[in-house]
């Protein structure tokens, strides 16, 4: 995406990178398997947003800080080895916290190993720049994965149980619609998303050439 | 990932690469090592307290556990935190007598496999209750087994009783058409949830089959 | 059907709870690849070959991780065998079939990162398979990936000449049909019950 | 629901065509399967009542409304005028339980049109039947009330909604015990035929299911009824009477090798073909020109799918009836079937199809 030998000045698009302009999901599309299978809560959304966002942090600083270190021939074998330690680490602190979590988001806890996020993010930031980037920048991607999971999490638990974090919201009366805590649910409430952006990007695109033509006239 | 970028001009010696690598192994077993022992403790303490919980679920007298291995070749008392290798846990009152015995049991359900505990009393020959361990049955359908007041007055005592020989079930259990329960040893079904009800009784069933003439057997090496 | 039984193990993996449809595992290939029936056909080929290696391996694995009671070591074993099985398994069609090779050359190194394989060793570990059920398992999984895969693949293709609506991106495009294609699988729950 | 997707497309045409009525167009061909539906309406509203007259009106209306809407806001020409929304209308509604609730077979609709169809370019371009699509959801979605049944021949069926009917919007359905109580001929056992069959193994009087005088959805009971109308279209020209019998055909032979097997679990080949939406569905929906193969030996391939896949799904399946998941799955797989069965062409490789 750019120069990989001049280092990113640290500013505040470092950290925004990965909650807009390239959110890891609803830009680059990465990361859609844990994306679809946990977020039928609000709850697991936000619980696996929060254990990708640790081991992207954790793996970023030390790639970030090996960067000399690891010859280039074995570095995706090396990134991959760093990152299974902080997943397998969060897998157990999980299970510390709460077993109830831990078997609601399943094997898709360890799953997080072969989020593409993860290794792209190692492979073309934190292995180019300094570690106070690289961890602002992991962070910044965290937390939009992070938005991403709970932008379909709440919209799942709010039509497909009538609930929001475990709290019912409307009442016994209200009739859930289940299929969006089922996995068709998943794909239609991402592809839902992914229609709404593009239809604002073409409302924003026909607005400016709307504008250009008024100005020219 | 596809494929590494250009070799550089002054590629490493190949015992480089691998001491790189190694270092790195070494490294993260022992952080993983580390993360492993941290975390020993409060998982164990979660998996009894989540134990206990469904234990005392389906034995609603128990005020304490205790874990057993039953099989062919008799029971075996396991310490308390051998968890996951007991698949039969005692619950007692507080005067030290055996309530009932907690057993793991499952069957095929609607979307997937249904794994449920399930409480025995060996002297009133009922099953006390159950309580659902793994499901994915359809959210406000299958998962109504678990808190449906009518499905649940089944086991105020399904009748589990050895017939004469010991070997095998007086009365199979059995799940029926909603509304049509006539034995204390049927269960009676959800309506509209038939699949998953059946999967509930079949899982006791199969269950108890195998393991009532084993517990009868052994049944004085449970008490206290 | 026993829910241990070989079939059931197979049809859960294949079609009951497909492995992209319901469990969501492989979702980049099955967005990615599927743009072409016959390319979709081979990637599936591909898939079905590496998770039978790799669920043996794993299996393997697991039992001596056990036995030394490195359980914590898992995760990092199941990836690295899971990439040298990649490796080997290219290196050897290369040797042995380079028709084979041709046809399925670019996907085998794209497998590694391709969640289906490692949430199939995972699972199969969850669910404490024995050797022939991991078998029986991957083999359902590898069928439930390419049948997933080669549908979307058709689609895709009937698609092409569509009047598909411009703010309708080809991502929202593709999720909409494995949405329609896991409502259609829905029909297959509780088969063999 | 005859070929369709010629109408603004000319790519389409070249695809190879077996059906002998392009030269129809596809209005006239959409107007007279309305026709065709038309008896099967009537005879359900005499079945089960004005609760299934209000559910055909609220299911077409809002297909008809939801596609003429979309097409607005693309500012695009309306397409309402080729009855194709229509019929998606009366097919939801005549697959619906009874006593449906308004409320939700509003959203089935909506989904089933702007999700199943609009999404994709509209007419020619949906890959699968939007009404299956509106009722698969409503089934994922709404599971308790899509499997509510009531019986048939209500005595109060023409002066009173069934309480269900008429639910307020996104709450559960209204109970309808107190009016099963008043209105349940002996022993309604709230389950179709199918479920029965299922579940206890008691197969019902087949002269019953060819008259229709069974619980079910609203549409689906009378297949000698749906049959006929299917007739009309074929002697039209207008219908592939190859993909009805197909399927009619390999469901029969199938159920009947089963049933030979053993009659006390698995019902003769007259239950099967009869009971549940078979009859509608192979007439009616699988027929759709635009879900289905191009090629001649395609078409028959995606009969015999529907056909096996329907008495799987009813046989060893979880639910008792298979027939729209069979089907939605022989759309799906349609595109395979004619890239597969597609005729060589002159110098093409030797291995052309791949699977």
């Amino acid at each position: 995406m750019k120069d990989p030998r001049i280092p990113d000045p640290l500013s505040w698009s470092v950290f925004t990178q990965g909650i807009w302009r390239d959110n890891p999901v609803f830009v680059m599309l990465l990361g859609l398997c844990p994306l679809l299978a946990v977020t039928n809560t609000a709850m697991n959304a936000l619980a696996m947003g929060l254990a990708t966002t640790f081991v992207l942090v954790c793996s970023g600083t030390l790639v970030s800080l090996l960067q000399r270190v690891i010859p280039k021939q074995v570095r995706i074998a090396a990134y991959i080895i760093i990152i299974a330690t902080f997943v397998t680490i969060v897998d157990y602190a999980i299970q510390a916290i709460s077993l109830d979590l831990h078997k609601a988001l399943g094997a898709f806890i360890q799953l997080i190993v072969v989020n593409c996020v993860i290794l792209g993010r190692a492979e073309a930031y934190a292995s180019k720049n300094p570690v106070v980037n690289a961890i602002v920048n992991a962070f910044g991607m965290g937390v939009g994965f992070t938005l991403a999971l709970l932008s379909l999490g709440i919209v799942r638990e709010i039509i497909g149980s009538g609930s929001l974090f475990g709290i019912d919201l409307f009442g016994a009366q209200f009739q859930p619609w289940a299929v969006f805590v089922l996995p068709p649910g998943g794909f239609f409430v991402l592809a839902f998303w992914l229609f709404v952006f593009s239809l604002m990007r073409k409302r924003k695109e026909t607005r400016a050439k709307q504008e250009e033509v008024a100005r020219a006239a | 990932m596809t494929e590494t970028a250009p070799v550089p001009t002054a590629s490493p010696s190949s015992l480089r690469l691998i001491a790189t690598l190694a270092g790195i192994a070494i490294m993260s077993g022992l952080l993983v090592a580390l993360a492993a022992e941290f975390t020993r403790e409060p998982i164990l303490k979660n998996r009894r307290e989540a134990l206990e919980k469904a234990v005392f679920t389906v034995l609603p007298e128990a005020t304490a556990r205790k874990n057993f291995l039953l099989n062919e070749s008799g029971l075996t008392p396991l310490g308390d935190d051998a968890i996951s290798e007991a698949n039969c846990y005692a619950g007692y009152n507080e005067s030290g007598e055996l309530v009932g015995v907690a057993i793991e049991a499952s069957a095929r359900g609607y979307q997937d496999v249904v794994k449920i505990l399930y409480g025995y009393n060996p002297h009133t020959n009922c099953i006390l209750g159950f309580t659902v361990l793994q499901s994915s049955e359809t959210p406000g359908l299958g998962d109504r087994v678990e808190t449906d007041p009518d499905f649940l007055a089944n086991f105020a005592c399904l009748e589990a009783t050895l017939n004469e020989a010991g070997t095998d079930l007086k009365n199979q259990i059995v799940t029926v058409k909603n509304g049509t329960k006539k034995h204390p040893w049927q269960i009676d079904a959800i309506s509209g949830a038939t699949v998953t009800s059946t999967a509930i009784g079949t899982a006791l069933q199969k269950s108890t089959t195998k393991l009532l003439p084993l517990i009868h057997k052994v049944e004085p090496e449970f008490a206290q | 059907m026993q829910p241990d039984s070989l079939t059931f193990i197979f049809l859960n993996a294949f079609v009951i709870n497909n492995f992209v449809l319901a469990m969501f595992l492989g979702l980049c290939p099955f967005l990615g690849v599927s743009g072409k029936i016959k390319t979709a056909a081979n990637m599936g080929l591909a898939v079905v070959f590496v998770m039978l290696v790799s669920s043996s391996s794993a299996y393997g694995i697991n039992l001596l991780l056990a036995k030394f009671k490195l359980e914590f070591l898992r995760l990092i074993c199941y990836i690295a065998v899971i990439a040298s099985a990649v490796q080997l398994v290219e290196m050897a069609i290369k040797k042995f079939s380079p028709a084979l090779f041709r046809a399925l050359g670019i996907f085998l190194p794209l497998i590694t990162t391709n969640c289906a394989i490692l949430g199939l060793a995972l699972f199969q570990t969850n669910r404490e398979y024995n050797f022939p059920q991991s078998l029986a398992f991957s083999v359902g999984a590898g069928a439930g990936f390419t049948l997933a895969l080669v549908l979307m693949a058709g689609l895709r293709e009937k698609l092409e000449l569509a009047d598909v609506p411009d703010v309708v991106t080809s991502a929202a495009l593709a999720l909409t049909l494995g949405g329609l294609l896991s409502l259609a699988f829905m029909g297959f729950a509780g088969l063999g019950g | 629901m005859t070929n369709s997707g010629t109408q603004s497309s000319p790519q389409v045409l070249l695809r190879t065509s077996p059906h002998l009525r392009d030269t129809q167009p596809v209005d006239v061909i959409m107007r007279n399967v309305v026709y065709a539906l038309l008896p099967v309406c009537a005879f359900s509203v005499w079945q089960f009542g004005i609760s299934v007259l209000g559910l055909i009106i609220t299911c077409t209306a809002s297909c008809v409304l939801t596609e003429h809407v979309i097409r607005k806001l693309q500012h695009k020409p309306t397409t309402i005028t080729d009855w194709s929304a229509t019929i998606t209308g009366v097919l939801l509604a005549l697959t619906l339980p009874p006593g449906f609730p308004l409320w939700m077979a509003v959203v089935a609709s909506i989904f089933g049109i702007a999700v199943g169809k609009m999404f994709f370019g509209g007419l020619g371009f949906n890959v699968m039947n939007p009404a299956l699509i509106g009722r698969a959801f409503a089934q994922a979605a709404f599971t308790v009330p899509m499997t509510t049944w009531v019986p048939n021949s209500a005595p109060s069926r023409f002066t009173e909604f069934i309480p269900s009917t008429l639910t307020l919007p996104f709450l559960r359905p209204n109970s309808i015990s107190e009016w099963l109580a008043q209105n349940a001929v002996d022993g309604f056992s709230g389950a179709t035929p199918l479920a029965v069959m299922k579940f206890e193994h008691v197969p019902a009087d087949s002269i019953e299911l060819l008259l229709g005088t069974t619980a079910g959805s609203s549409g689906e009971t009378g297949a000698l009824l749906i049959l006929l109308c299917g007739c009309y279209l074929i002697f039209r020209n207008m219908m592939n009477w190859r993909i009805t019998a197909s399927i009619l055909l390999t469901a029969a032979l199938f159920s009947g090798i089963c049933h030979a097997i053993n009659p006390e679990i698995y019902p003769d080949p007259l239950f099967t073909v009869c009971s549940g939406g078979l009859m509608l569905g192979a007439v009616f929906m699988a027929t759709d020109m635009v879900g289905s193969p191009v090629t001649p030996v395609g078409i028959w391939i995606y009969g015999i799918l529907i056909g096996l896949l329907t008495v799987i799904i009813r046989f060893w399946g979880g639910l008792s009836e298979g027939v729209m998941y069979a089907i939605l799955l022989g759309n799906a797989f349609s595109p395979l079937i004619s890239s597969v069965t597609q005729p060589k062409r002159y110098g093409a490789p030797q291995k052309e199809a791949a699977k």
